[in-house]
């Protein structure tokens, strides 16, 4: 089984990792992730006013060449997840917003496509219960706590992939990897996201409070969706630790490159390298 | 603080033009102030998120154009989520920022960005950062 | 309306039927005479439980014994004296006035409203208004000859469209 | 040909002054059919009704048509002389010159007025030649009431029907009557204690000699009309029998297992055999079939061994039972929005987040805790607690849009219970208005802020979540403007009042309308708040919406009353303007069926003689018809007709124009 991948632009530069783990694991759970022949960036955000129509364009874009190859697309990155699947919902919504788009990016996308995230293919498509019998290498000891972020939820109506307030999905996820999943109330909370850019203490704040609430319940990795998240958590793990000597690391890593430890990868295919704060210690430690 | 409430600004074309691009109607808002009790970035902001929305439904769309909070707002998305009335004030916010960046103003100069910061951060995060600061 | 019908429009004063609902508008329109209010004459009530009794052909032999307009008036919707009555007489309309075209009825001749128990001075401005308005729109004469046939000064109908029994 | 007389009253110098009476009277005179015509000052006096009496004699009239005052006036007055002179009421009508014509006419040429008051009689003597007699319709009314619900609400309704005289039958599904009053521990805004003035009011209703309870009962099916309806109750098996058990308690004591308790609201266990609470009434204990040992895996049979009189019986069924009466009153209250359906405070899984309910229990004394506030995840008491309101209601996007009314008052009430308790605990309250508007309700809601030092935010709350063993609230203080948290130790959401699971198909059974909230209609907000569209149903208490036990009572109160009035004597008389069908030609479309706001019209078989179905038609149940006509012109087969306003009687009118 082959299933159209549209990687988006972060999954190709900081974050290959995700995608190597990802590509990797599904050959082991027996499809591919097919690249998509041509694709251009989401745009990083949606338009939140319905007045700006011409950012809807870059996503419409990619809607359009996606169709041209398939009837779904899959995406990994929580925030291509997130403005691609809104883009779709808000032309199907108002065909003269679709009649607006369509004329500037001089196609005629029908808003027929179908976004899904690899989060839905493994729960709906896959099934956890299959995910469960590859697993080779059970990462029982391990206490993770998945980082949902914004993306992924909200708003619930257009995106939601599970309950926006009490989230499983992930946590599903790692109980069938092995893992002992770790609830922790901030796991919907945002990290921060592009304040990155000149408000780098906002994000400290809320990158900080995500891993201590995590940590307060438990966790030792918390696995995530986005690399911008992900980049958020380690940035302000960083500072973390230079002002507090007490605060143990926590690796941050995308919920592929666990999947893939837990289905036998190696090292390398599942580019731990690309993390900063290694598992492999971790790993080591608990025996597993 | 004292402020002169009256007809024309609560009226005004600024508002409702405001109203028009974000999609969300401010009367909507019974101000029962949610939005600010989830936002994440409430704390920085000079207007909390449910007080944009009562200055604007009093005409005072000066005082929120001048208050940093649309550049801090991240669009998370709490605010719209568990508001009793389905306002998105992420939406409103949105909306000022447009209307800020069609006057020609952008929020950040692109020159001063730090050639370190375009390389390490992920791609989306600088292209996000551009949409949101920059016209 | 050709030069001619104009003419005789001047000085025309229109006939004008109105059925009302018991309960609400007349109420209203007595509301209106305790008030002594004034309004135009032109209009002859004939008074219903509700809305909802108001048959479509009511209002087509209307025009045809000669009114030039017909009004129409009820409670408020959501107000009805039989809870739901005037939605079906509301839903009625709807289907009524795309069948005023068929007819050959001028849609201004035709008017509805809702006019409450307390609302004499609604009362009288709709009165004066549809009088106004009907008067504009001079006689209605389309149907003319219709009735005339069976007129005998009384406007007895023969039996077949009056129904079976005759004795009275 | 008719034998019409015309009446036309000068009603002193009011028509007088602008409609020449006279001249209307001798233009009527020339009509075919008026025989007789006059006209007199007041027609309404003493002497002009006399008049009007002896004109039928002599004349011989066999109609009249008085033109004088609006009908709303005197129609009644001008009906009763024609009775008393031996005219069917139905054949006396009146034209309105006053109202509608002299008053607001002011042509004192009389031109105009005369010539109006010409048109407007003689419509109505076109209209007159058409009138049947009609007779007022007689229905029997059978004086025995039927009360859904023994809340208060229904409680209250049933013991003023009983002291009125009047046999009740009053039907609760729980095991026990009292309903969420039964539930409570103090109650605004006297504080009194719930239990102190329900169970009194419990037992007289037990002891009536008029009232019979069944309890553990559900109304199965209801037929009929006013005055004269079927009711079919299932009583479920209780497998314990009422008449021998003498409620000693030692099945209960003995039974040796346990499930949740529905009335502690999952705070607490209770036996299998078991009373919902120790003052029940009946207090007779019912087995919880599902998790009855015996019942469901046939071991253990402890109670039926250590049951004196030997009451305990397994075998016994659900019962079904038919009784007629006469009137029904709903009085079956309201149920919470569970707790579950918050996310953000919890989904129902942070045990110390509990709802308002809950609380009363914690409350009560005699509740599980016996009336200490301790939280449930580990019994401490808590120092700061945190009271939220409007959890569901006035939240279009995830609840219901309307104000659950109560919460405002319960909350400022719990926070009183909570200080009396917790000396040097702080309670806050988070809240967007208060809505305190009864009697002594804001110098209550007051007293909860200045005196009981309750903390009031103006605001809602965004998320609770646990750390380290607290509940963090998160929220907004409007007023301040600003984000707030408070690290408490409870939190107590005063959940939105809804109405009861299966609401709408008990609605359904008994004819009645309800809103898009499951709510059950009222006749007319204002003028008829007991009354339903369907004679002789009435309602009571929060199954109309949210509402407080004073407001209860008072519509448990007005519902008797209704009741009583309509079983003060043994036939009831209607106005005889119902619609009738002309079943040889009704081809059973359904049309009016569907078009009756009564579902007065019912589909009827007809059979042949040997009794088969043959056909349908339709058919008007003349006990519910109430006449608004809807149906006639829903018919297009034109064969529903409406007495008093027939087809023929409108268009002799209109003809006549
Ligand atoms: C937390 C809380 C605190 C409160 N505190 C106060 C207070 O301090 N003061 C105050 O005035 N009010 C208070 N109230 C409100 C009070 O509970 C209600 O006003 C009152 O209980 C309404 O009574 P009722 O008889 O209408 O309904 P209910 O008490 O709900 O009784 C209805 C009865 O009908 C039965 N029933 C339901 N459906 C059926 C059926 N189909 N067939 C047969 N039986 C059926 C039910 O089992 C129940 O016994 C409070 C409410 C809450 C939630
Ligand atoms: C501005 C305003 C707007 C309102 N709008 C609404 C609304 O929109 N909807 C609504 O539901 N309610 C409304 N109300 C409330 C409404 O007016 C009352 O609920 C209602 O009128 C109360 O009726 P009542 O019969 O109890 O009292 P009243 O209307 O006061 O009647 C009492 C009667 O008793 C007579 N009386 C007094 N003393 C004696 C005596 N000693 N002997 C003999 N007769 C006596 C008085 O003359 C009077 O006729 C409004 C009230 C106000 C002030
Ligand atoms: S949550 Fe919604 S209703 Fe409440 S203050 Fe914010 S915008 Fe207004
Ligand atoms: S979207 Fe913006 S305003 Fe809304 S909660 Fe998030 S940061 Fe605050
Ligand atoms: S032991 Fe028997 S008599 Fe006593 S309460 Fe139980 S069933 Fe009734
Ligand atoms: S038979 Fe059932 S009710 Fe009786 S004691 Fe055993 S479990 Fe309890
Ligand atoms: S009574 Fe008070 S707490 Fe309850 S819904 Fe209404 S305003 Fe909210
Ligand atoms: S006194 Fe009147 S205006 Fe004030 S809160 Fe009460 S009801 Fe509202
Ligand atoms: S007259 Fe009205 S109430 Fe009577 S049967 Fe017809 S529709 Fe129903
Ligand atoms: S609408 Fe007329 S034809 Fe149809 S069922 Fe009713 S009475 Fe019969």
């Amino acid at each position: 089984m082959k299933i159209p991948y549209y990687p988006g632009c972060t999954l190709n530069t900081t974050a290959k990792g995700f995608d190597l783990s990802a590509r990797e694991s599904a050959q082991t759970l027996g499809f591919e992730m097919e690249e998509l022949e041509q694709w251009n960036c989401c745009g990083a955000c949606f338009p939140l006013s319905p007045g700006n129509v011409m950012a809807l364009a870059a996503p419409a874009k990619v809607l359009t060449n996606a169709r041209k190859e398939g009837e779904s697309v899959t995406t990994l990155c929580s925030v291509c997840y997130n403005v691609l699947k809104r883009t779709n919902v808000a032309l199907n919504e108002d065909k003269a917003r679709l009649a607006a788009v369509n004329d500037f990016i001089e196609e005629d996308y029908d808003g027929s496509l179908k976004v899904v995230h690899m989060l839905e293919v493994l729960r709906d498509t896959i099934g956890f219960d299959k995910v469960k019998e590859a697993v080779m290498r059970p990462l029982g000891k391990l206490k993770v706590g998945a980082y949902y972020g914004c993306m992924l939820l909200r708003p619930f109506k257009d995106v939601g992939i599970d309950r926006h307030e009490g989230p499983t999905i992930i946590e599903d996820l790692l109980t069938a990897m092995g893992c002992e999943a770790i609830d922790f109330p901030d796991k919907i909370e945002c990290c921060g996201a592009h304040l990155t850019m000149g408000r780098e203490d906002v994000v400290e704040k809320l990158s900080g409070n995500v891993i201590a609430s995590a940590v307060n319940r438990g966790a030792e990795v918390i696995v995530t969706s986005c690399p911008l998240c992900q980049y958020n958590l380690e940035k302000s793990q960083e500072s973390i630790m230079e002002t507090n000597a007490g605060h143990k690391e926590v690796p941050i890593i995308y919920f592929t490159q666990l999947l893939g430890l837990s289905l036998g990868q190696t090292d390398e295919m599942a580019g731990l390298d690309g993390n900063k704060f290694d598992i492999r210690p971790l790993l080591k430690e608990r025996g597993v | 603080m004292k402020m002169n409430i009256n007809k024309d600004e609560i009226q005004s074309y600024a508002i409702e033009q405001l109203e028009r691009i974000s999609g969300e109607a401010t009367k909507n808002c019974y101000q029962c102030g949610n939005c600010t009790g989830g936002c994440p970035v409430s704390y920085e902001m000079d207007i909390a998120p449910s007080k944009i929305i009562r200055m604007l439904q009093i005409g005072k769309i000066e005082a929120v154009k001048a208050a940093n909070t649309m550049w801090l707002c991240v669009g998370c998305l709490q605010c719209h989520s568990r508001c009793p009335k389905s306002v998105s004030v992420a939406s409103v916010l949105d909306a000022l920022r447009q209307a800020t960046f069609r006057s020609g103003a952008d929020h950040i100069d692109v020159k001063e960005i730090p050639v370190s910061f375009l390389k390490n951060t992920p791609q989306q995060a600088i292209v996000c950062g551009f949409r949101k600061f920059v016209s | 309306m050709s030069e001619e019908l104009k003419k005789v429009a001047t000085g025309f004063e229109p006939k004008i039927m109105a059925f009302v609902c018991n309960w609400c508008t007349y109420a209203g329109a007595d509301l209106a005479g305790t008030s002594r209010m004034e309004y135009k004459d032109n209009v002859r009530i004939i008074k219903l439980p509700c809305t909802g009794r108001i048959d479509p052909l009511f209002i087509i032999k209307a025009f045809e014994n000669g009114a030039d307009g017909v009004l129409v008036s009820g409670c408020h919707p959501g107000d009805c004296h039989y809870t739901t009555g005037n939605y079906h007489a509301r839903r009625r309309w709807r289907a009524f006035k795309n069948l005023m075209d068929f007819t050959g009825i001028d849609e201004t001749r035709l008017q509805f409203s809702w006019v409450s128990a307390s609302e004499a001075l609604k009362w009288v401005d709709l009165i004066n208004k549809v009088t106004t308005q009907v008067k504009a729109a001079g006689p209605f004469i389309e149907y003319q000859g219709l009735s005339e046939k069976y007129d005998d000064g009384l406007g007895e109908l023969p039996a077949e469209t009056e129904g079976e029994s005759k004795e009275c | 040909m008719s034998r019409i007389g015309v009446f036309v009253c000068q009603c002193g110098n009011n028509i007088e002054s602008t409609v020449d009476t006279g001249q209307v009277a001798s233009d009527m005179k020339e009509m075919p059919g008026v025989v007789f015509s006059c006209t007199y000052k007041f027609m309404c006096s003493s002497p002009g009704q006399e008049m009007v009496r002896q004109a039928i004699k002599d004349k011989r009239l066999d109609g009249i048509v008085v033109s004088a005052c609006s009908p709303h006036m005197h129609e009644k007055t001008f009906r009763k002389a024609s009775e008393s002179a031996g005219l069917n009421p139905y054949k006396c009508e009146i034209v309105n010159i006053r109202e509608q014509c002299s008053w607001v006419h002011h042509d004192t040429t009389k031109k105009i007025g005369t010539r109006k008051s010409n048109d407007l009689t003689r419509m109505i003597i076109e209209r007159l030649k058409k009138n049947k007699p009609l007779k007022k319709i007689n229905i029997p009314v059978n004086k025995k009431a039927l009360v859904i619900g023994g809340g208060i609400a229904g409680i209250q309704a049933a013991l003023d029907i009983a002291d009125g005289g009047r046999e009740v039958i009053l039907v609760e599904r729980e095991p026990s009557i009292g309903g969420n009053m039964a539930r409570l521990s103090e109650t605004f805004p006297t504080m009194d204690c719930s239990q102190c003035i329900l169970t009194p009011k419990m037992v007289e209703a037990e002891l009536h000699d008029k009232i019979k309870i069944l309890t553990y009962s559900e109304v199965e099916k209801l037929d009929g009309y006013i005055g004269n309806f079927t009711v079919t109750i299932k009583k479920k098996a209780k497998y314990v029998d009422e008449s021998t058990c003498t409620g000693c308690g030692e099945c209960m004591e003995k039974c040796p297992f346990k499930a949740d308790s529905e009335f502690e609201l999952g705070l607490n266990k209770r036996k299998v055999i078991y009373t919902p609470f120790p003052q029940a009434v009946p207090n007779i204990p019912v087995i919880d079939a599902p998790n009855c040992v015996m019942l469901t895996k046939g071991k253990c049979g402890i109670c039926a061994k250590v049951c004196g009189p030997g009451s305990i019986d397994f075998e016994q069924k659900d019962e079904f039972i038919e009784e007629q009466v006469g009137a029904v009153v709903v009085a079956t209250g309201y149920d919470l929005m569970p707790n579950e359906r918050f996310g953000e405070y919890g989904y129902g899984k942070i045990k110390d987040v509990v709802s308002g309910m809950q609380f009363e229990r914690l409350a009560s004394s005699s509740g599980p805790t016996g009336g200490q506030i301790f939280r449930p995840s580990d019994g401490k008491v808590p120092e700061q607690i945190v009271f939220l309101q409007c959890i569901g209601s006035r939240d279009e996007a995830k609840g219901v849009s309307y104000c659950s009314k109560i919460c405002c008052m319960y909350t400022a009430k719990h926070t009183m219970l909570y200080k009396h308790k917790v000396h040097d605990g702080q309670a806050y309250v988070f809240y967007m208005d208060i809505r305190a508007g009864g009697k002594r309700y804001e110098e209550f809601t007051r007293r909860a802020q200045e005196q009981e030092d309750a903390m009031y935010l103006r605001g809602r709350v965004a998320r609770i979540y646990e750390r380290d063993g607290k509940v963090v609230v998160q929220g907004a203080d409007t007023l301040s403007g600003t984000q707030v948290v408070i690290e408490a130790d409870m939190v107590v959401l005063a959940t939105a009042l809804v109405s009861r699971p299966g609401a709408d198909s008990l609605a359904q059974k008994l004819g009645i309308g309800y809103d898009k909230y499951k709510f059950y209609n009222e006749y007319h907000p204002k003028l008829k708040p007991v009354e339903t569209v369907t004679a002789g149903i009435f309602l009571s208490g929060a199954c109309v919406g949210p509402m407080d036990i004073p407001e209860s009572v008072s519509m448990g109160s007005a519902s008797a009353s209704k009741v009583l009035a309509l079983f003060s004597s043994d036939e009831m008389a209607r106005e005889p303007i119902v619609a009738a069908v002309n079943k040889q030609r009704c081809n059973a479309c359904w049309d009016c069926v569907v078009a009756c706001p009564y579902t007065a019209i019912e589909k009827e078989e007809v059979k042949d003689r040997q009794g088969n179905v043959i056909g349908w038609n339709a058919n008007v149940n003349e006990g519910v018809c109430q006449g608004c006509g809807v149906c006639v012109a829903a018919c297009r087969s034109k064969v529903v007709d409406l007495a008093g306003y027939t087809d023929e009687q409108v268009f002799a009118a209109i003809n006549a124009f």
